[in-house]
C-alpha cells in the first residue's frame, strides 16, 4: 500500500518544480491524466516542457496549463485544437516541437527501454530530419532519432492495483505505457484501485515496478473531442467508420 | 463533369484485396470505407492503437475511450485488438500495414508528398502522417486535381517538384483525382504515368491542369 | 476462416526453402511451438539459419533440427543443453552467433517494427562489441546493434482467434511476440483456437495482422526442462524460488 | 573460518530495501531470497519476462509455462505480472531494477567483470548477463574469493584487469566473498575498497589472495 496516495495533488507532493519536462499520457482527450493535470496546474510550477501527442483543448486537459502560461515547450505531434495554443505559439510564447506521431512513441519506448537512439524511415527527406544524422541501411535512408526520458510521467489507466499494476481500457490506452516507463518517478491516476492478484496477469499492460504513485479517481463523465455517431436505421457497413490521419 | 468525392472513394476501394490492413486518412479517404466489397475482409487500422475498426456508434452509445485517430467516437468489431501507439506505428513503420490512402496538398512525380504545412499558416502537426507515408507498403493519394486559390485562380498539385514541406519523398504509388487516375513508380525511374480518365474527361484537360510530367498508357 | 490451417504440415506448405532464416520462439522448453518444430524436421529443409534463445535439448524441440542437421547457424544467447548440439559445435558444423539476450529480444523487437539499428549499453567493452561502432550519448559508451528480420517466424501461443489475434501463457509468452511481427510470414500453433471476438481485445498480445496462419495442436504433456519443487512442509518465504543468470 | 555460502547470502541480502525489484543470478545469489527481512516488499525479476516470482511449486504443482531464467519450475504470487522477453530487458537495460546480485569468474578493480565464457572450453553463451550489468543500476558479486584449480592450487579472482573476456567494465559495486566485502568505485577513480571482513578473517589473509589493489577502511 506504499504507492497508494489520497488524491492527485498528494500524489505529485514533491516531484514538482520549475523548468522540469513532464510527460502525459492520452490521445486528444481520450486517456489523459485529467485529475493530475488539474494538479500540476494548482501547484503553480513554471516553464515546463510536456511531452505529449496532443495539447488538449482550451479549458480542457492540458489546455489549462496552458492557460496559466506553464507551460515553455510542448513536444508533440498535433496541435492547435484550442486558440489559447495557437495565441501563444503565433505570439512566440511558447516553443514547440513537432514529431512525427511513431516517430514521438517510439523515442519515448526508447527512453525507457535504456536505448539512446535508434534509427527510422520516418520524416527523411523532410523539416524533420534537418539537423540529424542520416544513415543509409541495405540501401534505404534513415534518420536517428535520440531517446526521451523526462522527470516525471502523469499516466491515466482503468484498473491498477497497489503495487502499481495497470491495465488500460481500449483507445484510452495509447501513449499510457511507453509513458509510464520513462521518467524518473511516475504517477498514475486509475479509475478502479484494486488489491494485488485481482488483475489478471497475464492482462497487465504495465507492470508494477514502473509505477511508484497511484491514486483513485472518479473521472464522471469523461470529455469526448468529436461527437460521430451514426443513426438507429443506418446500415453502414461494419467497417464504414474512417480512420484520421493529420 | 469528372468524378465525384463518393466516385473518387470508389475508385480508391478498387485497390483493396481480401485480407488488406488498411490505413484511411482524414476526408475522401475516409469514405473508402462505404465501398468495401460485400464479403471481403478488409480490416481498418487506426494509428492511435486499435485494428478492427468498426463504424460510428448509434446515438447515445459513444464511448469516450474508443475512439480514432481523428479523434471522432468509434465501434469495436470481433476482429478488434487494442495496442499502444509504440506498437500502432511499430506494425505501421515494420511495413505490415498493406495500404494506405490518404490526402495531398500536392504530390510531385517522383512520389514525394507534402499535406502537413503550408509555411506562413499555423502549423498544426504531421500527426501520424509521416510515418505512415514511410512505413506502409503502398500508399494511394485521394485529391483534388488542382487546388482552388482564394483569388479564383487554379494551381496545379501534381507536379515536377513539390513546393509546399514534404511528408516524405518518393512515397506515392497511386494518385486518384477527380479528373483520372496515376500510377508512379515511386523507387525507381519509370516516372508518372496516367492510366485512367474520370467519366467525360479528356487528355487534354489534364494535361492543362498538370504540372508535371507523365506518359499516357491509358488502359 | 482463412488463416486456419488443418495442421502443422499444410500451414508450412510452400514456406519452406534450404538455407532460409527461421525464428522460432520460446525460452528453453517454455512456449515451444514443438509440432511446427516438427513439421521443418519432417520437411527435410537445410542449412537453416535459427533465431532463438536457446538451441532445445537431446531428442526436444530445436535439438531435433540439430540431430538430422538441417541446421548451419544459430543466432541465440544460451545454448548447449544439449550434447548433439556441443558436438556440431565443436567439430566445426555449426556456426553460432552469440547475442546478448536483451540485444537479441530487441533486434528482434526493431526487425518488426521497421528499425534497422538502434545503440545499447549491453555489450560495450565486450567481445560482443568487436568489429561494430560504438559511440557516446551523453558521455555514456553504446554498441550499434541491428534489426533482425526473417523469412518466416513460428510461433507458439496459448489461445489464438481465427482472425490470427493471440494470447500467450505466464512465462510461455518470452520470444514469440517479437518474433511473430518479424518476419515475412509468421505462422502460429495455439493450444485453443476461437473465434474472433472471444478474447478481450484489451489483452490480445499479438494483433492478427501478424499471423498469416494458425493451427491447433494438442499440445498434451509439455515437457519440462528443469522440475524444481518444493515440499508441501516446506515453510519458504513468499520471495524464495531463485532468478537464474547465465 | 570465512563465511558459508549461507553466511553469503544473508550478507547480500543486507543490501535489499524496502520496495526493491532485484534479479538474482544462479547458485548462491538464488540463496539470498531466503534472507529477505519479513515485511519487506522486494519483488524478485526473472528476465524471461516475469515480475513477482515465488517460491517453487509444491511436487505435483508444476507448470510447465512457468519457469525462471534459470529454467526451473516456479510459481506466481498476487502482485505477478508477465511481459515478453523485449519488453523484460528493456526494464533492465532501461535502469528500472534496482539490483542485481550475480555470481562471477573475475572482477577487476575498477568494476568490469568476467562470469560468462572460458576460452578454450565449450562457449554457452552469455544470456542476460550482459544486459543486466549494463543496465541495473546496482550490482552485486557474490563468489568464492579464489579460485581452486584442478592441480590444487588457488588462483585470485579479485584483480588488477580480468584476463578472462568480459561480461562488461565498469559494472560491479560491491563483491561480496567468502572472506570479506569490497566497494568499487565503478565509474570513478576510487578504486576498490576492503570495508568488511569475514568472521575470523585478517587482513593478512586477504592481502594474500587478492592480486587487485585496494584500499582498507573497515566499517
Amino acid at each position: 500500500m506504499r504507492k497508494v496516495y489520497k488524491g492527485p495533488t498528494e500524489a505529485l507532493a514533491g516531484l514538482l518544480r520549475d523548468n522540469m519536462m513532464i510527460m502525459c499520457g492520452g490521445f486528444g482527450l481520450c486517456g489523459i491524466p485529467d485529475e493530475l493535470i488539474d494538479a500540476v496546474q494548482a501547484s503553480g510550477v513554471k516553464g515546463l516542457t510536456i511531452v505529449s501527442n496532443n495539447a488538449g483543448i482550451d479549458g480542457v486537459g492540458l489546455g489549462k496549463l496552458l492557460e496559466t502560461r506553464q507551460v515553455a515547450k510542448m513536444i508533440s505531434s498535433y496541435v492547435g485544437e484550442n486558440k489559447e495554443f495557437a495565441r501563444q505559439y503565433l505570439g512566440g510564447e511558447l516553443e514547440i516541437e513537432f514529431n512525427p506521431q511513431g516517430t514521438l512513441a517510439e523515442r519515448i519506448r526508447a527512453g525507457g527501454a535504456g536505448i539512446p537512439a535508434f534509427f527510422t524511415k520516418t520524416g527523411f527527406g523532410t523539416k524533420v530530419a534537418e539537423g540529424k544524422e542520416t544513415r543509409q541501411f541495405d540501401g534505404e535512408d534513415y534518420v536517428m532519432e535520440r531517446g526521451l526520458f523526462a522527470d516525471l510521467a502523469i499516466v491515466h489507466a482503468h484498473t491498477g492495483d497497489t503495487e502499481g499494476n495497470l491495465r488500460y481500457r481500449m483507445t484510452a490506452r495509447n501513449f499510457n505505457p511507453m509513458m509510464a516507463t520513462a521518467a524518473k518517478v511516475t504517477v498514475a491516476q486509475v479509475e478502479h484501485l484494486v488489491q494485488p492478484g485481482e488483475i489478471d496477469p497475464d492482462t497487465i499492460h504495465t507492470p508494477g515496478i514502473f509505477v511508484k504513485r497511484i491514486i483513485a479517481v472518479n473521472t464522471g463523465e469523461k470529455r469526448i473531442e468529436q461527437r460521430t455517431t451514426r443513426k438507429r436505421n443506418d446500415a453502414t457497413p461494419a467497417a464504414a467508420a474512417g480512420g484520421g490521419t493529420h | 463533369m469528372a468524378w465525384t468525392r463518393e466516385q473518387m472513394a470508389a475508385r480508391a476501394a478498387k485497390e483493396l484485396e481480401d485480407g488488406f490492413y488498411v490505413n484511411l486518412g482524414i476526408g475522401i479517404p475516409t469514405l473508402v470505407s462505404n465501398y468495401i466489397p460485400e464479403g471481403m475482409s478488409v480490416q481498418l487500422q487506426s494509428e492511435n492503437g486499435m485494428l478492427g475498426m468498426g463504424p460510428f456508434p448509434y446515438e447515445g452509445e459513444e464511448d469516450p475511450d474508443l475512439i480514432n485517430a481523428g479523434k471522432q467516437t468509434i465501434t469495436a468489431l470481433p476482429t478488434t485488438s487494442y495496442f499502444s501507439s509504440a506498437d500502432s506505428f511499430g506494425m505501421i513503420r515494420g511495413g505490415h500495414i498493406n495500404l494506405s490512402i490518404l490526402g495531398a496538398m500536392q504530390v510531385a512525380q517522383n512520389g514525394d508528398l507534402a499535406n502537413w504545412m503550408i509555411p506562413g499558416k499555423m502549423v498544426k502537426g504531421m500527426g501520424g502522417a509521416m510515418d505512415l507515408v514511410a512505413g506502409v507498403k503502398r500508399v494511394v493519394v485521394v485529391m483534388e486535381h488542382v487546388a482552388r486559390n482564394k483569388d479564383g485562380t487554379e494551381s496545379a498539385k501534381l507536379l515536377k517538384e513539390c513546393d509546399l514541406p514534404l511528408t516524405g519523398t518518393h512515397v506515392v504509388d497511386l494518385v486518384i483525382t477527380d479528373l483520372g487516375v496515376f500510377t508512379i513508380d515511386k523507387k525507381g525511374d519509370g516516372g508518372m504515368t496516367l492510366i485512367e480518365l474520370a467519366d467525360g474527361v479528356t487528355e487534354d484537360e489534364i494535361r492543362a491542369k498538370t504540372e508535371g510530367e507523365y506518359k499516357v498508357e491509358l488502359k
